[in-house]
């Protein structure tokens, strides 16, 4: 499709829906205010465009097609996004009134469903993580990061020591993040760069630590697909300065029921439901982030929680030492009940299913990759990763001239994802895959195929790589203007009044 | 170990399959993938977890059982707001998000994903009309997060630790801001004065440390601020920003606040097209004029509007990526990560299908149904309105001198299937209306207080 | 996407869905019968694909990305077809487990909201046709010709001359399902040709009645786009003759409020709720069909009538001369309760609006077509036309040697419909074009724009337009195998059989 | 005469627009396209419907209303059946055919409209996998015509008149048929013996004029015909067709009938992935082996494998177009039109889910579900089965020994919540389980139908 920026589709007088109109008594009683109200009401209506609503759906639908979603495609590209199967059936069950016209504010008798979903996820997840409550109120995994760290404040100011800790350690690959929040919440960051295999620096923490140590905040396996096989030194270690542990558990998915936080002594760790429980990435959010801590942090847990009283569920707000609300009532609700629904539809023997394939998946991956000429995977050579693989092209790159990029957005003609933002950039012309256990082997395969008939156009016919994509609705975009604050445009009016207005 | 078939959601685990795969690349079982896992933090056995339900019709039957024990908005007649608001979500906006398309990508590039971007930028366009402004991000989590990166942004931009809050506001929100800021920022608050800001204590407090003059407008009593560009001045003279915190619902009728000097609005964007999701349907905007200054400092994804290689082709990227914490970790502007982005396309496609007339419309509505519930719910005997502030959609009600404290009514109206609002101190009631409640509503809800509190 | 046949995609062992298991119990209750189901039992599983669920959904999600929906195009060329906009708000509302999970023998008290919707459809349809009562049982406008021409039948055959009346009289641009329909119920068909302004032909018709006329058959207006303005006096002749006159309104979206078949004299007429009154066409089917009929042919409708008693709807099987069931039930239900909420939502003066703006759009398409060299409107030149009109390319042919055909599959390659199957073959090289109220100027002017365009390219680069499609999922498709039985496939074991055994 | 808005649904209403179009077709106004309607048969006024609900959300509460004053099949204890059946559907057939290209799609070419095609296709196939038979037909409108039009061909392919029905029907699909092929055919009704055919009055019964020999398994009342085979030899030998009406539900377990000697299979695909529509939800197959005979007189549309000129790719088309009354009008076989194509892919969708072992599970499920209950209803005191045969889903109950009629316990039962049957002359209940219905739900209904007639 070529479809028109939706403005550009604007006929005056066109109407997309008709709303409710107030009646008499209502107008009149809102005649008896207009004296105070009129200098508040809008004097222009807003610019916003005017179509019939077959046109509105026609716009929508055709860009929706536009977007290539994991249903489409062997989401293998997108690795560190945990990009599994969704299953159809937990949408058909979150799109009841009973969850969609629900208000947090209802009387308790009334939001008993929802109440025991929450605490019943809740006890999952504290299971799977083997930590003591789990907060389920926050939107995304960063945001229970922040959730976490705002804890780790509270916790050491409640012990008289706010004051003295003020650095958090983490790794260069752990995700971004961990330090930002950590700095959003007024610490020094301490990022500790991996060791000569790759593994995070044991030595290097021993030598960060220090009584200022407020928390290690860490990712394991890291973005690499490498296992700390020291994690439980890192914590000890932190530990020892009297500093608490925080586990990025982003990339849970090859290790459930195969290892807990709790076994590693972490004090609090966070999952993304939308990553490895299976909720819908929508496009970019909402997710949906748990927060899981151990006793000690019990006190200090956001928001209200969700007690089972005999055989009631009530929600308790006396929480004293909270950090109070990091956002808004319980969650996101709908996808705490898609959480739940794909761990029940699975199990303890199912999740470690999943675990095992996802790695399985990974190995057979990396193995295939390593094929290509050159492809390669940095760091603990010959060693098993758990369920991704940050790759490099350095080799093509160097051979070819033809950069990670040029390869990723040249997939995209294939009808394939490839993620080229591999924040940090440590490793050469960067491609991290990650294929879950929603793909077969001859989806695997396929990807791969498609993979190295790329690599091989880099040397055969690098001009068509260059030139990519060929095959998308838009073609090359620059990036001239996204930079320059005289050119960007970030809004319609905007691009109206600096590109048009001449 | 295992469960005994093949799962639908795991094709790999066929037998013959992961045969194959093992023999592929060399390993004997699946443990060896573990080996980096030292033994004594591996899980001994099975989780403890409740069994399966395997069976795709027996998994839907038991959660949508427990879902069914709620009663929704649709079978009582609801009067609460306080941050969740029953707005009409047009079938369209559910057609569009359910989408598969659009539901289950995630961070593709502007090739293959060329329509996120586009619906994305898009919403960003439409929000900007109705604040009238040229610049909004892609969905953060929600109002509050907006909220309080809105007043970090303005102490990064001034230098300054201030922030003097003049409406009366969430208390939740008013939570979060405070934690979300305190390491680097203080806040004031200026209680109200009959429901908006008391201009004189406001004046008295905004100084040379005063980062932001934070106003909420509707308050979360809903009262409209009348004196916004009195405060906004004040602010201004004082080298402060003006933070206005918001509901976009009603600027189809209402002058948006940047006409009135507001520099950041931001607010939350549940209100226009996402359903009420037990509270857990946001997402939160912010606001601002085209000046770098304040655009570099925001930390959400901002999509623009760029060329390609063919001449008039419309492309989309990312604008001053750099900003971000993906770009720059702990040096970026607070984080960004999965935020919103399916709400951002939901509030999109309802601007666009309300339309201008649409949006005035519904404004309309809004305004006199809340001055008719404000009329109604007066003239119940025993009841008084909290202020005498202009109010959109939500009024608190003073129960000091009825019969019955405002708890009370609420057990009392809940008995009769009704749920008459959210239960403020002070004994008070917060009462909203939306365009789903029609006066009929009202007078039932009316004469139901009025009975109950006879009878007491 | 190049998206295999399902079969191909199967991997031995993949399961999409669990289903449920049988309790020891039931397991125990079989075992006893096994003796005698053993030779029932089927020895070799069917060759049902085996698929992982996300590939399933994979499957199904990219092939309907190669469908062309009317939500995604403008649907002008679907001639006769009445592509109007089906409002979503009618699919949320019946996705509701109130509609799709209810039986239709259930306790009349337990389905009082389904049985209203029934009774209210029928009174509106009953007031729009002017008709006494509406069968809503069958599933189509075929079907509802079919219970038509039944009650025909038998009312003939109540009167005592069934035997006698053995033709049925249909006009050449009448819905080829009634000719078909009558000859199925044992009637002689005799069609009646145009007159040379393309009108019905009236003195055809006196020539063709006699007392063996059980019945006229006719649509008006015609798929020309062209009203019969004789059209009572074609019911009279008929009715002189002692036979009935039954209305095709598949056409009668431009008549909405103008004219109903009550006023013409009819004594039976039929609606396509799927398109007259906006239910999704369904990728050909289920539609609905409304059979309306006169007083005198009330004890003839086919199935049980829904009656309202005092404030209950009940349901009458008391219907001693009724033609029998046509159909399971009670009809189509969810697309009668679309069909309900699209009345309400455009109430009388709506309908009006509906007919005015779907004959405003035809007359301006008309215009703008007939600018388009080599583009005609056979008969009845210079009339305006009601709500379609069917044109033809025969200039653009005898100049260029591209037909209609050729056109048609090279407009896919703008995103656009073009139907090329037109019975009859009387106009030649013939498109049907009908623009209904749905399209805005703007969409009618685009869709001109093109077919213009590859008009245009017919003389400039014939070759482009005959060798269509360029921009389709699939190429230009052969024709040998489909009428030859040798080698006809018609499921893919057959393929398998013909094509592949070597 | 007009609404006082645009309506959404209706663009061009826009007055200016409507100036600009009149203008440009050299219209004073809309009155002139309608100069041939005479004014006598001209509506005065306006027609007298109801006001309309024009806001979307008033419209949306007033139909959703209605329907929630029904009950549905999820909140009871449902043991109807007799035509409609309540099987799981997947979540994924929804989805699919939920997605707006082809719920809107229509007629299109195999060139746009590939994904259809294909999709039809590859229905027809996987029915013919279920059904050993290769050719099916792109769904007609339900089972009752599916049988009508099987008989029909029948009757064409002989030339003869002579239907033998040997198995329990439905009566209104005796109804359907009777009225249907009654020009050109005539219907003979063996009584059932012991639930199934009567195979001695079955061999009087066929003769020279005998088209078709008509078995319904399982028949109306569940039975599970066991001569199929010697039915079918008894058809063969006269000269006539076996013809034999089935529900696909169960043939992943069970011997489907073409294996037996069926010449023409049909029925409704209802159980197959949709969903009960209050009875509305239905589509016919007709499956036949790969004669020509047989497929030319099919009425309905035929898709089929085609290549391109693209060498490997699949393109698809109508198999023997001029069979159609599309093509050939009356000359045509039957008619065809508009009829089931969604459901069609539903079907499609659901196989493609179900798999071999799925269909082979269910079928299980069900024959196990159906014996359980055979078993505890015939041990309620007073009922007893209506025959001995092996049945699937359905069972038929004589009250005659109890204390109440089938009648009054469907009443009894009803006020207790539970839907037990459908009621069958002769005083019995038609029984209906499936794979929803489980072990204790069946417990449930013979003890409180224990506890009905004894207290009766």
């Amino acid at each position: 499709w070529d479809e028109p920026i939706i403005f550009e589709l604007s006929t005056p007088g066109e109407r997309g829906i008709l709303v409710q109109q107030p009646e008499p008594a209502a107008v009149d009683a809102l005649a008896l205010r207009e004296d105070r109200l009129a200098p508040l009401r809008r004097s222009d209506a807003p610019a916003l465009p005017e179509l019939a609503q077959m046109r509105v759906v026609r716009h929508y639908l055709r860009i929706s097609q536009e977007n290539l979603g994991a249903d489409f495609n062997i989401d293998i590209g997108q690795g560190t996004c945990t990009m599994k199967y969704s299953p159809k059936v937990n949408e058909t069950i979150i799109r009841t009134p009973k969850l969609m016209d629900v208000h947090p504010h209802q009387d308790e008798a009334s939001i008993q469903g929802v109440l025991e979903i929450f605490w019943r996820t809740e006890r999952l997840l504290a299971e799977i993580s083997g930590m003591a409550r789990v907060s389920l109120q926050t939107q995304g995994g960063s945001a229970a990061i922040w959730a976490n760290i705002a804890m780790i404040r509270a916790y050491h100011e409640a012990n008289g020591d706010g004051g003295v800790r003020d650095e958090v350690i983490t790794t260069i690959f752990s995700h971004p993040s961990n330090a930002a929040c950590a700095k959003a919440a007024g610490y020094k960051v301490i990022t500790l760069m991996p060791d000569a295999n790759g593994y995070p620096d044991i030595d290097a923490l021993r030598a960060a630590v220090s009584p200022r140590t407020a928390a290690l905040m860490i990712t394991n396996p890291e973005d690499t697909g490498i296992y700390n096989a020291k994690i439980r030194e890192f914590v000890d270690i932190v530990h020892e300065v009297g500093g608490l542990a925080a586990y990025d558990q982003a990339n849970a998915n090859g290790i459930l029921g195969i290892t807990r936080a709790s076994d590693a002594g972490f004090d609090l760790c966070h999952f993304n439901l939308h990553k490895t429980f299976s909720t819908p990435h929508a496009s970019g959010g909402p997710g949906a982030g748990a927060s899981c801590v151990s006793e000690k942090l019990v006190p200090f847990l956001p928001g209200p929680t969700i007690e089972k009283v005999g055989e009631t569920f009530t929600v308790n707000h006396n929480h004293p030492q909270s950090v109070g609300t990091v956002a808004p009532f319980f969650g996101v609700a709908p996808n705490v009940v898609r959480a739940y629904a794909w761990i029940m539809a699975l199990g303890a023997d199912g999740l470690r299913q999943v675990a095992e394939t996802a790695v399985l998946n990974n190995n057979y991956l990396l193995a295939k990759v390593l094929e290509i000429p050159g492809a390669s995977a940095p760091y603990a050579e010959g060693k098993r990763r758990i369920e991704q693989v940050r790759y490099s092209w350095q080799e093509l790159f160097e051979e070819t001239g033809v950069s990670s990029e040029e390869i990723g957005i040249r997939m995209s003609d294939f009808g394939m994802h490839y993620w080229t933002s591999h924040h940090p950039y440590l490793v050469p012309q960067p491609f991290t895959l990650e294929p879950t256990e929603s793909y077969s082997k001859s989806e695997i395969d396929e990807y791969v195929a498609v993979l190295a008939h790329v690599a091989g156009e880099a040397r055969t016919n690098p001009e068509i790589v260059r030139t990519a994509p060929h095959n998308q609705t838009v073609h090359h975009i620059h990036h001239d203007d996204l930079n320059d604050p005289a050119r960007w445009a970030i809004t319609w009016r905007a691009y109206q009044k600096k590109h048009l207005s001449n | 170990m295992n469960n005994p078939v093949t799962h639908p959601y795991i094709p790999n685990t066929v037998p013959a399959v992961r045969e194959e795969i093992l023999a592929a690349v060399g390993a004997a079982d699946i443990e060896e993938f573990y080996a980096d896992i030292p033994s004594s933090l591996r899980v001994q056995g099975s989780l403890n977890l409740p069994a399966p339900l395997l069976s795709e019709a027996e998994l839907e039957r038991h959660v949508s059982g427990l879902l069914n024990k709620n009663t929704s908005t649709r079978e009582a007649l609801s009067f609460l707001g306080a941050g969740t608001y029953n707005h009409y979500v047009p079938s369209v906006v559910d057609e569009v998000i359910g989408r598969s398309e659009f539901l289950t990508a995630y961070a593709g590039e502007p090739y293959e994903d060329h329509g996120r971007f586009q619906a994305l930028f898009e919403y960003q366009s439409m929000m900007g009309e109705l604040l009238n402004m040229d610049v909004v991000n892609v969905p953060t989590y929600d109002g509050m997060q907006a909220t309080a990166t809105a007043l970090a942004m303005a102490g990064r931009i001034t230098g300054r630790r201030g922030i003097v809050l003049v409406s009366d506001a969430n208390p939740d929100l008013v939570s979060k801001v405070t934690d979300y800021v305190r390491s680097f920022m203080d806040l004031t608050i200026i209680p109200s004065s009959n429901g908006t800001a008391d201009l004189a204590a406001a004046e008295q407090a905004i100084g040379a440390d005063t980062a932001a003059v934070w106003i909420q407008t509707p308050s979360f009593h809903g009262a409209l601020e009348e004196q916004g560009a009195r405060l906004a001045q004040l602010a201004h003279d004082a080298g402060a920003l003006a933070v206005v915190g918001t509901d976009p619902i009603a600027y189809g009728a209402l002058t948006p606040p940047a006409d009135w000097g507001a520099d950041i609005v931001c607010g939350d964007i549940q209100s226009l097209g996402i359903h009420q999701w037990f509270g857990g349907g946001r997402g939160g905007f912010i606001a601002v004029h085209d000046d770098p200054t304040f655009v570099l400092e925001m930390p959400s994804r901002l999509f623009g509007l760029e060329s390609t290689d063919v001449p008039g082709e419309y492309g989309f990227g990312d604008v001053a990526w750099d900003r971000t914490s993906f770009a720059l970790r702990e040096e970026g502007k607070e984080w960004v990560g999965t935020a919103a982005a399916l709400w951002g396309i939901a509030a999109g496609v309802y601007l666009a299908s309300m339309g201008p007339t649409g949006m005035a419309e519904l404004g309309e509505t809004l305004l006199a149904r809340t001055a008719y519930a404000a009329q109604q719910l007066a003239s119940v005997d025993g009841l008084e309105l909290s202020d005498s502030a202009l109010h959109l959609r939500e009024i608190a009600v003073d129960f000091s001198n009825a019969s019955l404290t405002s708890t009370a009514a609420v057990a009392a109206l809940r008995a009769r299937g009704i749920e008459p609002g959210v239960v403020l101190p002070g004994n008070r009631l917060l009462v909203c209306v939306t365009e789903q409640v029609t006066a009929a509503d009202i007078d039932t809800l009316a004469a139901t207080l009025t009975a109950v509190l006879k009878e007491n």
